[in-house]
């Protein structure tokens, strides 16, 4: 056990530090939920990108620069401290792109990440459907084979930035009498083809941040499948897997709100109240926790350990972090709390993100299931 | 002891709920939010004419001569409905004060709509379509106002300018306005939780996952019970506020704190289990949840959130 | 609505105080789960029905004072005040009485519930099954017709008082044929019979306030059944009602255990750490809460609404609320609350004790069910 | 960075697994809980034959030389066993401490046994199977007891009078021997944690109603899975205070601090939910639950409870 940087980590932390200083927008970009947003966004991504940074932890032949998980953990740190974008790509890069490292044919490696890694591509995930939420295998969208093509048909729902992006990924049903968790298979989809309709849904803030994709005779070449014909499931699973697991919510996001509601305490909280500055603190050390857990995972998957179900733990704790640092945030403001602009804002907007938390890749509910009965080894229930 | 409702009171109180299930339907609140006016013209006359604006105000004044505990009741059909706009402010406060005024007849009869201010907050809901507005010590007509974008489409906040004010109290029965909308509000929250509560049972028996519906899983059951048991038992703590005001009894302040800090967090806690049982469609801006949501969400800060109640509890139990 | 008391209910109060005040052992009494407290509080409870005190709810003729719910509120609060021992005979008093007036025969009231208010007959409940916890309606114990006799034999556990009992009530198979709810009935028994053996469990104390109860070949006179025969699962859910609802765990119990934990506050707690005032304020508010809640429903009652799966929210706060209790009181104690005697100890036992609230009387996990089920509609899961 | 142990940590825990396995089961906890020594004096030569007991002394005293990273898997492998008596205080405090004194020898080979006596605290555990008495300034070997019933067998409580004291210091790599104990007892209860944890879900598997095995109830499923999770993220923490103790980190009484603080929460939420999920046997004595439950509660309290951990962080992270 040794928790101090290496020479090497401390280097590339500095160097990323340098990078971000110089480059990061001074002033915040507009919603990437909105057309504008969305093309600043993605020049940003493409300046990430010219820089070596979009992608730190692929291989360099496809846009990265071979960054351990732990590097990684660091570049994050830097990238939040410093204030930078939100990841437009995100989809693409933390999950679908280690999806196609895992299980792509080396013309999908070829084709789809180095215009992932650049951002000429900014991808949609395409999971969930009306009536597939928490029972994501009860799929009914279909991919019905025709020579070198899938005719895809069917709809999805809750396709995170469906309505600005320019492809997506999704599983559908290729076998019509497999049930559930059976002849799925996953589906790459540019989002221009004919047949296709994105209806934007709006959230509770009234932003668009995701949609329901309409497929109507959507035809794709077969070679968009990634995996297996049929073997969808277990590809998506890997995918849901870096969602759940480290990638999708990385401990810098969250010690770096807790040091803005540090810095919110210190100016508008009583000091002599016990029980704010306890909740604070119990913020603190969740965030550190939720670290230190990380930098343990990673450590172990450096040594070859892999991350099975107690990435539903992960998931469980960030989620229920993030309403809580959000709540604290909101109690200190007061009636500014309920404010949709001003000084708030930010507060207000991460309160209303944070509880999409619980719900999404997968309920906290399912999850606790997942983490009974397959750590737990509990009897199944449903 | 007889701690129960009359049946007249009860009978009122369904004859609002009656009004609003056709008047406030989430369609009309959503109108309402929508329309920027965060206000219903047509329900609020059916308000007056039903004698619900006047509730608190005597006989003598035109109104119908109520008391809080006649009131309660209503306060928490108005929060069943989500009804938008200053109906609590009006209601509660700006009617039973300015009873004795120029204003008396006008408030009554709902051609002028008034709302407050209160010390404690910068700023004001509902100053958009209000015509008077209450201070502590004055009453003003004659103001601007600026958006400050509240996140209540139904409560929609400003800050004011007032060009000109007239002294006036703000007293409802011998208890300052802040601490009668402390009242108020819990009780309107108790019908806010009511409705998220059903609405996600509701869902809850419609909506199916694993070939079931989702109700059936224990999670949901739990989740629901939960959110149930706190609003249940914010209740009768919220009924005994208003008898402690009704009857000026010497622990009304910590009352009708002790209501508003339960039913603060009770409709906190509705609200985000219900959202869970709801998922994704609950994060919507199309799913009716979010009407009643962000009412929770504005109203259990507004009039002293459930810290600064408790204490005010503490300070008189712990020390008295 | 009007929460002052009458006139009646005032002299009523004055009475029991009055009472109380001059009857009350002065020192409290051992434990009555050991031979010698055991005859102590059987001694009190006599004292206690010679005063006509110890069933004030009951009609005079078996002993009581036809107090109404709200008198019987009253006598409780006058009861805790006065710092009189625990009931001994409570699932006698409290449980099966009511039953026996709502479903028996002249016959058993005559002959039971007299006894029953001089505690002349103290009785012990018989519910629980090492198979049939939380599941009750998998009883396996039985009683088979033999003319005038049931002969009962199973086993029975978590029979509160049985180690010093004289009667036990319970539910027992009397149709073979059928399942579940069906086929039950409620069934009166003498525990010093042939066939019975009473062995005390060992409680996380060390005290044996419950014993498990083997029945074999046990005879008793099929006039002790209570109810109709197979009907006994509605008789005992009647008991279970008054169970969860009202009549075991008054208000008052909660409103003096938070006196003494604002006096404890007082004594040893730190005033300037709001964290502590905050909960010891929120301990008093769920009291009070709970307090008023039962007056609404007791009023209720008297107006004649009845009290229904309601009950299971009863059981959930009150069990929920003395846990929270006990764990505030521990942490004031700090080191002291590791001791099973001194200063902490009646803070330390009612800690233990309150462990055991969330599970009998049907878990809190059962009784969220019924809330869910019959409160809220929602569809039958188990 | 590299946050994981070595083999050799590893496989030494293991091998400490082993015995406790054999030495250490639930009727040998027992045992030592009714006999009132509170202590397993076969176990106790195990442990010093194995360098448990020696573990945090210097290899030129006689002892294995290990730091505190390689202890603290070994104190949660006592927790998981619910080892009785005063096993942490003697490897984690009393042995390194008096490593340079006459008792150094004695302490190695276990033939002595010492307890700690902390300030904070009136009483002090084990002190019926102790023969040395560490203060934090004093040794005392002549005393006399009285019982003032703890409510842990293995970890009963007394109150002591000294006949007479020699000077020492329980100073353990620069740190005070309260808190060196608060990172003893934080792995210690993490092991409790996740024996309980153990416990209930055999159970849960094992037991039916309804015709199923209650673990597949999602309301002990969930149960379950909260306890679990706690204790999961209290592991990293109490690691990284190990390292930090183990490398004079500037941070390391506030990262003891933050690990004592989520362990002893864990711990205490594991013993609910554990017993919950037990029924009426968990609340019994003859349930093996009990044997770790009480342990919970005892040490969560022991060597500074939550709060004032949790302070003690906020102190240097909110002011800092």
């Amino acid at each position: 056990m040794d928790l101090n940087e290496t020479a090497q980590e401390s280097a590339f932390r500095s160097e990323a530090r340098t990078w971000l200083e110089a480059n990061v927008p001074t002033s915040a970009l507009p919603s990437f939920d909105t057309a504008e947003g969305f093309a600043l966004h993605r020049a940003w991504e493409k300046k990430l990108y010219d820089g070596g940074w979009s992608a730190v932890s692929w291989p360099v032949e496809y846009g990265g620069r071979d960054a351990d998980y732990i590097m990684w953990l660091i570049f994050e740190e830097e990238y939040y401290r410093s204030g930078a974008p939100g990841r437009v790509n995100q989809n693409g890069i933390f999950l679908l792109g280690p999806t196609i490292m895992e299980v792509g044919t080396q013309a999908q490696k070829t084709k789809f990440l180095p215009s992932m890694a650049s951002s000429e591509i900014v991808w949609a995930q395409a999971w969930s459907e009306p009536n597939a939420g928490s029972d994501m295998a009860s799929i009914r969208s279909k991919a019905t084979r025709d020579g070198d093509e899938w005719v895809l048909n069917g709809q999805k729902i809750w396709a995170s930035r469906a309505v600005w992006a320019d492809w997506c990924f999704g599983i559908f049903r290729t076998d019509p009498t497999a049930e559930r968790h059976r002849g799925l298979t996953f589906i790459l989809c540019p989002l221009d083809l004919p047949g296709i309709t994105v209806r934007p849904i709006a959230q509770l803030d009234g932003d668009t941040g995701f949609a329901e994709i309409f497929f109507d005779d959507v035809r794709v070449p077969v070679a968009n499948t990634l995996g297996e014909e049929n073997k969808g499931w277990a590809v998506a699973m890997a995918t849901a897997g870096f969602e759940r697991g480290v990638s999708l919510r990385s401990p810098a996001r969250f010690t770096e709100a807790v040091k803005r509601l540090i810095h919110l305490w210190k100016t508008y909280g009583d000091p002599s109240d016990t029980a704010l500055s306890d909740a604070v603190t119990d913020a603190w050390m969740q965030a550190e926790g939720y670290r230190l857990h990380t930098y343990q995972t990673v450590t172990g998957m450096l040594e070859g350990r892999t991350i099975g179900a107690e990435a539903s733990l992960n998931k469980i704790f960030w989620s229920e972090m993030d309403v809580r640092i959000h709540e604290i945030a909101l109690q200190i403001l007061g009636p500014e709390a309920e404010r949709m602009e001003g000084p708030s804002q930010r507060w207000v907007d991460g309160f209303l993100f944070s509880l999409s938390g619980p719900i999404y890749a997968g309920t906290n509910e399912i999850q606790r299931n997942i983490i009974a009965d397959r750590v737990l080894q509990l009897p199944k229930g449903i | 002891m007889k701690f129960s409702f009359t049946q007249d009171q009860r009978l009122f109180a369904e004859g609002l709920r009656d009004l609003l299930s056709k008047q406030c339907t989430p369609t009309h609140v959503r109108e309402a939010w929508e329309n920027q006016a965060g206000h219903l013209p047509d329900l609020w006359s059916r308000l007056a004419e039903m004698g619900v604006l006047s509730m608190l105000v005597p006989e003598s004044q035109g109104g119908m001569g109520g008391t809080l505990i006649d009131a309660v009741l209503l306060f928490q059909e108005l929060g069943r409905a989500a009804v938008p706009g200053p109906v609590l402010e009006h209601m509660a406060v700006a009617a039973p004060a300015l009873a004795h005024t120029q204003w008396a007849h006008a408030l009554n009869d709902g051609t002028a709509i008034a709302t407050l201010w209160v010390d404690a907050n910068p700023y004001v809901a509902h100053a958009q379509v209000a015509n008077i507005i209450l201070t502590h010590d004055s009453v003003i007509t004659d103001f601007s106002i600026d958006d400050v974008h509240g996140i209540d489409g139904g409560r929609q906040l400003f800050t004011v300018h007032a060009q000109s004010t007239t002294k006036a109290s703000s007293e409802v029965f011998g208890l300052p306005a802040s601490d009668v909308m402390a009242l108020a509000s819990a009780a309107y929250l108790i019908g806010v939780s009511e409705a998220m509560i059903e609405v996600a049972a509701e869902y809850a028996r419609q909506r199916e996952q694993f070939g079931k519906p989702i109700g059936s899983f224990q999670a949901v059951k739990h989740l629901m019970s939960d959110a149930l048991l706190k609003v249940e038992f914010a209740k009768a703590p919220t009924y005994r506020a208003a008898w402690s005001a009704s009857t000026g009894s010497s622990t009304v302040l910590r009352d009708i704190s002790m209501a508003k800090a339960l039913a603060s967090e009770a409709a906190y806690r509705a609200s985000r289990s219900t959202m869970q049982v709801h998922g994704g469609i609950g994060y919507t801006w199309e799913a009716d949840l979010q009407l009643w949501m962000k009412k929770s969400w504005a109203l259990m800060r507004a009039y002293g959130d459930a810290t600064y109640h408790r204490r005010r509890v503490g300070a008189s139990v712990l020390h008295g």
